[in-house]
């Protein structure tokens, strides 16, 4: 697998780590244990096209949200997390 | 009162042996280890990449790399190392950290990494065909020309790997910066892949 | 019909003409009372022991493929019963000793070799964590052996001893564990099933559930149509999540691929299964004369069902680390399955919130040793609607109440079980 | 000396007679010459009998010219490099190539064990599941050892590979697999295109089939068009064409594996040189010019030696002049066989008949037949006469039932070619059938690969080259290149028409798989008990897992199952093909990461000095740390360690630290997202204080600790584990790009930047004093217990300072920058000569923080919360953290966890050791009562005692309590007692002071 990572380029897939679904949002402090809990462990495994976090630390040390099928392993897009290169963001 | 001796040494220094290595003839390999130099990484803040540019712009007359490349300057070297970071490489302490106050002037945060890396330079005929079995980035002169630079890893160690300027010669000179404790077994590799071409090992005290 | 020397000597008397199937291939029914979604190892050997041991007999296999065609027909073979969690340990040697009489129950040869397993180590550390497990394991009544330097070049002097990054100090031993031929244990449990008159249906590829008015699973459609069913159990093990989704559910579990390998055959060289523990490396070598080895999972999500190169690679450098001697043994054949990897790296035995549905599950990359051990205590969940005593931790809820069994202490993070 | 090359031709071939070379083959001495491979020296010496097969030991000879070979397998080289199932057919000649048949004992000619051949009648597909059920312990004792005796080929060296590999990287626009005509278009016009091309040649010459069968391509004798193509292909820059190199697999992401033999070909690399080198090549396009293969014809008696495909026959006479018959019966079921009749006469080879399965023989050949004097007999081999000595007579069935002899040294077959389509189906693919070449051809491939000429079924040569060139442009023009192509090589099409014949019944044993003697009546057999599907049927009978991994038997396989149950061959299917292509060693696969280069080695900045002083060394991870320091006269560790401890604890030692990880936190919202990853606060610390913080995972179990002092305002220095540095650096990042993004922060390792050493014991302070710039204030007012900043030293230099211990001493963390790290080990000797300053290793370390109560990797198990190692209090409530809320699930509160408690035996004598389970006392132990563990033992040489920590039920609740260390595994039971895991100082009156 290649990952075109959005600041470095294409690069080999021992550049990265994987973590998983970035479907997920860590809830609010206020949310409660359940919602944690579906956060932390369910996981919807989604046998298709899927979001995913995706490290760059063999690289640039970005995290990444990469859009891939886990049937084909085909990648469609790569962006950055919200706080990758976050310093272009207005403060 | 003890006589304290603060010598500086190169994590290199016990193992870079000055000469020739591997196959004789011709060597494809020149490897050689810049020792002193300052490294300072500096990494924007939130939303002020334009305030770091300019104040970049001001101190070196160049922009602040915002793509994978290293821009030269009289006296420094930006590497490009990541989303809104980058190094400057230079010597003589005149842009080390302690010089870069007005850089960092709320727009940025720095940290010292002079002692964090060992600069290795690779040239030679051979030098693309030797890295090629560390690195899996494309360093065909098409794709990886002078001043590219790559946040990569060779042989799944962590580098900052950049093409300076070629050599008199015509031949391309590729510039390795390596975390400081895993340079000696990185270099150990270099040796290894670059045995079967021949390989000069040489050292120069400063940065070019 | 009975397998033994004689009956072979008297089939090849005749050509070997009058061989029977070695199971039946069924026509679905209307109904059964249990319904096993997933004709491999779990499936079919829950099927046998709701059969044998509780006198279910109207029992159908539900097979997408040809049975065997999953997990169960693409690992590397090891059984062993070395856990150090309390769950896992004493479920372990529960299935450890239904494989030592598997043979005769099934009257089908799986080759089960009991060889021995070694986990080396390389540290202290590495050393007083098999220490630990190995108490475990000789407190719930297993065999386990501490090895020292010595006791492992005896054992293997081909170990790398002489220039390794990491030495080997020593070895966690349990000669109990082993090896079994894994085609072989579908194919005995699907004929012993079959015997007992469990309908083993292939090509039948389970498209949803049949609820009835109260929300309770009552039957599955199909690929050959609906199937009635008094309890519906899911044995799929890499479409845990696909299945269950058909259900409203969503599981503590992501798919991840493991490869596995295969050399040449060569003339016997490995005489048991070892696991190197300063690389992700383990090998066993079939009878056959092939090396049997794997490594860590890919590392994502994934149903492509094969591996990629850079695992490859550190599983084959984890090889030549420990032992050299094989760099010139060629790699024959690499492959890859669906790991159910849990969020603890432990298996999921139990009811699901959807009254008639009962889960077998989240296995990661370490269910064929659990073969009859998750079909003896999902038969008897099936069968009596209360977890076996060995299996009673494996509970879904075990992630909300926080009673993880989480041997590798990587929290829930599947790729990293 | 060397033997006659009896079969070798008078003239002709590709092999250069100037250079003879010498080889041994089971001792006996040979010749051949330079281009041979061993397969065709055998066979120019007139050697038949080459081996024996897996079950049955039946005698074998050649098949094959290639990587496709069942049976020509050897114990190639000798020694260390001896290399089993090898390929005879592969294996290039080398001046005294040592080489042995296999699976025969004591020879290959008298093999006791094929009185297997006795047994056949039992030994059908899968009869071993069906016995050796009784009794039960015989399998290990007695039946498996002998099947696995019987079973395996050649035999492994046994010891470590002298040879070295590696493994390289390459990248291009368009790679090609396969140098044959179609091969060689594609790359001429991707090349011209512009693009960067790497074609990738199996063989060790270029050309493929061109070598052997020979042809016109733009009017040229193909050896000259061969020629001038390999010239103008070696002219363009961009153009890298590999011999010796097969693409064996291909990857996501446009990723191919290949293996070139570098240095296969010699008798051992040359020094600095490897063996085989494994390439990943990224490429952008593909083009699978790979060929396809001859398939034989299922008959009784197919396997006997002389017996060869007759392409391979044409290989062998045409491109190696060498004979493997002298007198050949050719048995084809279609028009290509027939170029092996040609090649034959053309040799001056006689040819004994023509058995041609089809109804009709062109009027071409039936007058070729009358040149010839030989007879075209319409019909199929039913048997096979000879053995180990290869063929004599072919027993032939005529169309119309009449039978016919044929008198014959060797057979060549042909049953018509199979794409090689394993490249395109490595996806899980499934290939497409074709009536017309009857033969599965690739349907579809993975992204970026198309198949070229035979191997997308288009065998003629004309279209080989049109195909191969319009795909190597279109290739190219895909990768954005679409410079000027020129025109394709253009050449004629043979006729090519088959009549499907994949099985002729008859008496005798039929070979489907040679080298694992799976026959017809096997694949009958598995129908029979319901081994139907292709997937079952392999499994069951083995087919198509042998070391050639299917390629001549599986279509036939499946044919044969077809017929059996009356369904179609493309309804019955293929088996998923899988990499690699060919078997590739292991050694290729690791390239250097072997023996002490496994993994990469860090060496901290004193590591050169501490070996200077002998340390004993430590892996952790991949460092290496000074374990300990022995010195003369030191009877063990122990005494070593117990020193080091008692020098510290009376006195002042230091010890290299720089493993921790280090962390420099910056910007004005560092302190905000440290109270998001710690479980304490960290906002409200005064810039020039350390503190100690917790994190933990989300899943609320603790991750990691360490100290995290505050430099400045936007500037703290963040410590974590050694184990953890890297993945706490990555939760950092992810904390901060993804959950966090909101916060202005900004991180970056530190860990390599400073060299950091632990000083401590009573004596730190006047150490420091030495080394430390006589303005600094280092009292407990000037820098208390926790303090933290920037000092000078003598000399000149600056360093930072921190008032932190973790051995309970007073002590310091000093940290310099790193290339003084040596320096600094070298002044702190000599500033602290005065008192008997002693460098300590990770041992004494360890000691010193077990006495001390701190927790370290064996209590941070990833299955402890804050709470079980006594940290719970730790854990804010005015604020969201890490952790917090899973933290508080059920079972991790519940009052009975396994909490950290310390231990000591109640026989002061007495050992401890990690791992021993605690027990209740005067239980016995079993799973009801197993309730906890030792953790981390030590001797304490402050205790003058074991000492130890363990994680118990209730551990805190029971301290006083006598309880049973049960290590069965080691043979061991003690009492011990619980107590609090603090042994020295607990009230840090010595840390403080």
């Amino acid at each position: 697998m290649r990952i075109v990572c959005p600041f470095c380029g294409e690069r080999e897939l021992g550049e990265f780590t994987y973590l998983g679904d970035a479907k997920p949002v860590r809830p609010a402090a206020d949310a409660g244990e359940e919602a944690v809990y579906d956060y932390v462990y369910l996981r919807d495994n989604v046998a298709g096209v899927m979001s995913e976090n995706w490290y760059h630390g063999g690289g640039c040390r970005a995290w990444l949200k990469v859009t891939r099928n886990t049937l084909t392993h085909e990648i469609s897009a790569v962006e950055p997390a919200a706080g990758a290169g976050a310093a272009k963001v207005g403060a | 009162m003890a006589e304290f001796s603060w010598d500086v040494r190169s994590p290199l220094d016990r193992v870079l042996a000055v000469g020739r290595y591997g196959a004789h003839g011709d060597a494809g390999v020149t490897l050689t280890e810049i020792r002193n130099f300052d490294l300072v990484q500096v990494m924007a803040r939130r939303g002020k990449t334009a305030e770091l540019a300019k104040a970049a712009k001001v101190r070196f007359g160049v922009a602040a790399p915002e793509t994978p490349k290293a821009v030269g300057t009289a006296d420094a070297t930006l590497i490009w190392s990541g989303p809104d970071q980058f190094f400057i490489l230079s010597k003589g302490r005149k842009h080390a950290m302690a010089a870069l106050a007005p850089l960092r002037a709320g727009s940025a945060s720095l940290s010292d990494q002079s002692h964090a890396r060992v600069l290795i330079a690779v040239s030679g005929a051979k030098a693309r065909a030797m890295l090629a079995k560390m690195s899996s980035i494309d360093l065909h002169p098409s794709v990886f020309a002078v001043g590219a630079a790559a946040a990569t890893s060779m042989d799944h160690t962590s580098v900052t790997l950049w093409r300076g300027n070629d050599q008199a010669d015509g031949q391309a000179v590729f510039n390795v910066l390596v975390f400081a404790t895993f340079a000696e077994s990185l270099w150990h590799t270099m040796l290894d892949s670059a045995a079967e071409y021949g390989v000069v090992v040489g050292h120069s005290e400063d940065l070019a | 019909m009975k397998y033994s020397i004689f009956s072979l000597a008297r089939a090849a008397l005749s050509g070997h003409k009058n061989w029977q199937r070695t199971w039946r291939d069924a026509t679905p029914k209307d109904r059964y009372d249990v319904v096993i979604i997933g004709g491999g190892g779990h499936g079919l050997a829950t099927a046998w022991f709701l059969a044998s041991e509780y006198g279910i007999r109207n029992v159908a296999v539900l097979e997408k493929g040809w049975i065997g065609s999953g997990n169960a027909g693409r690992n590397t073979t090891i059984i062993r019963s070395n856990y150090g969690l309390p769950g896992n340990t004493g479920f372990y040697e529960l299935s450890m000793k239904l494989w030592e009489r598997m043979e005769q129950d099934l009257n089908y040869n799986a080759m089960v070799s009991q060889r021995g397993v070694i986990n080396l180590y390389h540290s202290d550390a590495q050393r007083d964590a098999y220490a630990r497990r190995g108490n475990t394991m000789r407190i719930n009544g297993i065999d386990a052996e501490l090895l020292d330097l010595a006791a492992v070049k005896k054992m293997m002097p081909f170990l790398n001893f002489d220039n390794a990054r990491f030495p080997v100090q020593g070895g966690l031993l349990q000669r109990r564990g082993g090896t079994a031929r894994h085609d072989a244990v579908v194919w005995g449990y699907a004929h012993a099933a079959s015997e007992l008159g469990v309908d083993i249906i292939q090509n039948c590829e389970v498209t949803g559930f049949v609820r009835d008015a109260n929300g309770k699973v009552s039957g599955v459609e199909t690929s050959r149509g609906r199937i009635g069913a008094g309890k519906v159990g899911m044995a799929v093990a890499g479409s845990s999540s696909r299945v269950a989704d058909m259900a409203g559910l969503r599981l503590p579990i992501e798919s991840h691929v493991l490869q596995a390998f295969v050399s040449e055959a060569i003339k016997p060289l490995i005489p048991n299964v070892m696991t190197f523990g300063a690389g992700h490396f383990y090998v066993s070598q079939s009878d056959k004369g092939g090396l049997v080895f794997g490594g860590d999972i890919d590392g994502y999500n994934s149903y492509a069902q094969r591996g990629n190169l850079p695992v490859m690679e550190d599983v084959c450098e984890g090889g030549m680390a420990l032992m050299p001697m094989i760099g010139r043994v060629r790699l024959l054949r690499q492959w890859g399955g669906i790991m159910d990897m849990s969020m603890d790296g432990s298996p999921i035995i139990d009811k699901t919130p959807v009254e008639g549905l009962y889960l077998n599950a989240g296995w990661c990359y370490g269910g064929f040793k659990a073969t009859p051990g998750s079909g003896f205590v999902f038969a008897h969940l099936l069968a009596r609607d209360t977890p076996h005593e060995e299996a009673a931790r494996f509970r879904l809820d075990r992630f909300r109440t926080g009673a993880m069994i989480d041997e590798k202490g990587q929290g829930a993070q599947p790729n990293l079980h | 000396m060397a033997g006659a090359q009896t079969n070798r031709l008078g003239n002709g071939g590709l092999i250069d007679r100037s250079e003879p070379l010498n080889f041994r083959f089971d001792g006996k001495t040979f010749s051949g010459f330079q281009g041979d491979t061993l397969a065709s020296a055998l066979i120019a010496n007139g050697v038949k009998l080459v081996g024996r097969s897996f079950k049955y030991h039946r005698p074998r000879g050649i098949l094959t010219a290639g990587s496709e070979e069942p049976n020509a397998l050897v114990e190639l080289r000798t020694g260390a490099r001896r290399e089993p199932n090898t390929k005879a057919t592969t294996a290039e000649l080398y001046e005294g190539l040592e080489a042995a048949s296999q699976n025969r004992w004591p020879s290959l000619r008298f093999d006791v064990m094929s009185v297997n051949q006795l047994f056949a009648p039992i030994f059908v597909a899968g009869f071993y599941y069906k016995t050796f059920m009784w009794p039960a312990k015989f399998w290990e004792a007695i039946y498996e050892p002998a099947i696995r005796r019987a079973a395996g080929l050649g035999r492994a060296a046994g010891v470590a590979d002298p040879d070295h590999y590696d493994k390289a990287w390459a990248h291009c626009d368009v790679l090609i697999a396969g140098s044959g005509p179609a091969g060689l278009a594609a790359a001429l016009a991707a090349g011209r295109s512009g693009a960067r091309v790497i074609l990738c040649e199996e063989d060790f010459a270029f050309g493929g089939r061109l070598l052997s069968d020979g042809g016109t391509i733009d009017g040229l004798p193909a050896a000259e068009w061969l020629s001038r193509t390999l010239a103008e292909l070696a002219a363009m820059p961009d153009v890298r064409i590999m011999t010796r190199t097969t693409l064996f697999g291909v990857y996501d992401g446009g990723t191919y594996g290949a293996l070139e033999r570098v240095n296969d070909h010699l008798p051992s690399p040359p020094e600095h040189q490897v063996r085989q080198r494994m390439w990943r090549i990224v490429a952008k396009r593909c083009v699978v010019a790979a060929g396809a293969l001859e398939r034989p014809i299922v008959f009784a008696g197919n396997d006997t030696p002389g017996v060869t495909m007759a392409s391979a026959m044409r290989t062998y006479v045409g491109r190696y002049a060498a004979a493997p018959a002298k007198r050949i019966a050719l048995f084809t079921n279609n028009e290509d066989g027939w170029r092996t009749v040609e090649t034959a006469l053309g040799a001056g080879l006689q040819i004994a008949a023509v058995i041609d399965a089809r109804p009709d023989v062109s009027p071409a050949h039936r007058s070729l037949a009358s040149k010839g004097g030989f007879p075209v007999l319409h019909g199929s081999v039913t048997g096979v006469d000879g053995g180990k000595d290869g063929v004599k007579k072919i027993a032939v069935s005529l169309t119309g039932g009449a039978r016919a002899e044929v008198e014959a040294d060797g057979l060549a077959v042909s049953g018509g070619w199979n794409p090689a389509v394993g490249l395109t189906s490595y996806h899980r693919g499934r290939p497409k059938w074709r009536d017309d070449i009857a033969a599965f051809v690739p349907d579809g491939a993975p992204p970026g690969m198309v198949a070229a000429g035979a191997a997308n079924g288009d065998f003629g040569l004309g279209i080989c080259l049109a195909q191969g060139f319009a795909a190597g442009a279109a290739a190219a023009h895909h990768a954005g290149h679409n410079g000027k192509a020129g025109t394709a090589p253009v050449a004629d099409d043979e006729a090519f028409s088959l009549t499907p014949l994949w099985h002729v019944t008859g008496k005798g044993k039929a070979f489907v798989d040679y080298q694992h003697d799976v026959t017809a009546s096997d694949i009958e057999l598995a129908q029979r008990e319901g081994f139907e599907s292709v997937e079952h049927l392999k499994r069951y009978t083995t087919l198509g897992m042998a070391t050639d991994q299917g390629k001549t038997s599986n279509v036939a396989g499946l044919a044969i199952m077809a017929a059996v149950t009356g369904k179609s061959i493309p309804e019955t299917g293929t088996t998923i093909y899988r990499p690699p292509y060919v078997p590739v060693a292991i050694g290729a696969f690791a390239g250097h990461h072997r023996d002490e280069t496994f993994h990469a080695t860090r060496l901290t900045p004193s590591h050169h000095w501490a070996a200077e002083q002998g340390a004993v060394f430590v892996d952790t991870g991949l460092w290496k740390r000074a374990q300990w320091y022995p010195r003369a006269g030191e009877k063990d560790w122990l005494e070593s360690v117990t020193r080091e401890v008692k020098a510290v604890r009376s006195g002042v030692g230091f010890c290299d630290v720089s493993t921790l990880g280090k962390i420099d936190v910056l910007g004005p919202d560092a302190g905000a997202f440290l109270d998001r990853v710690y479980i304490n606060t960290f906002s409200n610390l005064a810039v020039g204080k350390a503190r100690y913080g917790l994190m933990l995972r989300e899943d609320g179990i603790v991750y990691d600790d360490g100290t995290t002092s505050r430099l400045a305002e936007d500037h703290y220095f963040l410590t974590t584990t050694t184990a953890k540095a890297g993945l706490v650096m990555q939760h950092l990042e992810f904390c901060r790009q993804v959950l966090f993004p909101e916060l202005d922060v900004q991180l970056t390792s530190v860990s390599d930047q400073w060299a950091q050493f632990s000083i401590a014991g009573p004596k730190t302070r006047d150490l420091l004093k030495e080394i430390v710039d006589p303005t600094e204030d280092l009292s407990n007012e000037g820098f208390p217990f926790m303090g933290a900043r920037e000092v000078a030293l003598r000399g000149g230099i600056k360093a930072r300072l921190f008032r932190i211990s973790f051995s309970g001493e007073m002590a310091f963390e000093i940290s310099v920058p790193a290339r003084y790290g040596e320096a600094m080990a070298r002044n702190l000797m000599l500033a602290g000569k005065p008192f008997g300053v002693t460098p300590y290793g990770t041992e004494a370390l360890g000691v010193m923080r077990i006495e001390k109560g701190h927790i370290a990797g064996p209590e941070l198990s990833g299955t402890t919360t804050a709470a079980d190692l006594g940290l719970g209090k730790m854990m804010s409530t005015k604020k969201d953290f890490i952790g917090r809320v899973m933290a508080g699930r059920e079972a991790l509160a519940a009052p009975d966890r396994q909490v950290v408690v310390g231990i000591k035996p109640t026989d002061r004598a007495r050992r401890l050791r990690s791992g021993a389970h605690i027990i209740p006392k005067g239980q016995t132990p079993g799973p009801g009562n197993d309730q906890g563990y030792v953790t981390s033992v030590c001797f304490s040489p402050t205790s003058d005692q074991w000492i130890g920590l363990a994680l118990v039920e209730r551990g805190r609740e029971r301290i006083g309590e006598i309880v049973h260390a049960h290590d069965p595994i080691r043979g061991e039971d003690y009492d011990v007692e619980l107590c609090n895991p603090v042994f020295y100082d607990p009230d840090g009156g010595r840390q403080r002071g």
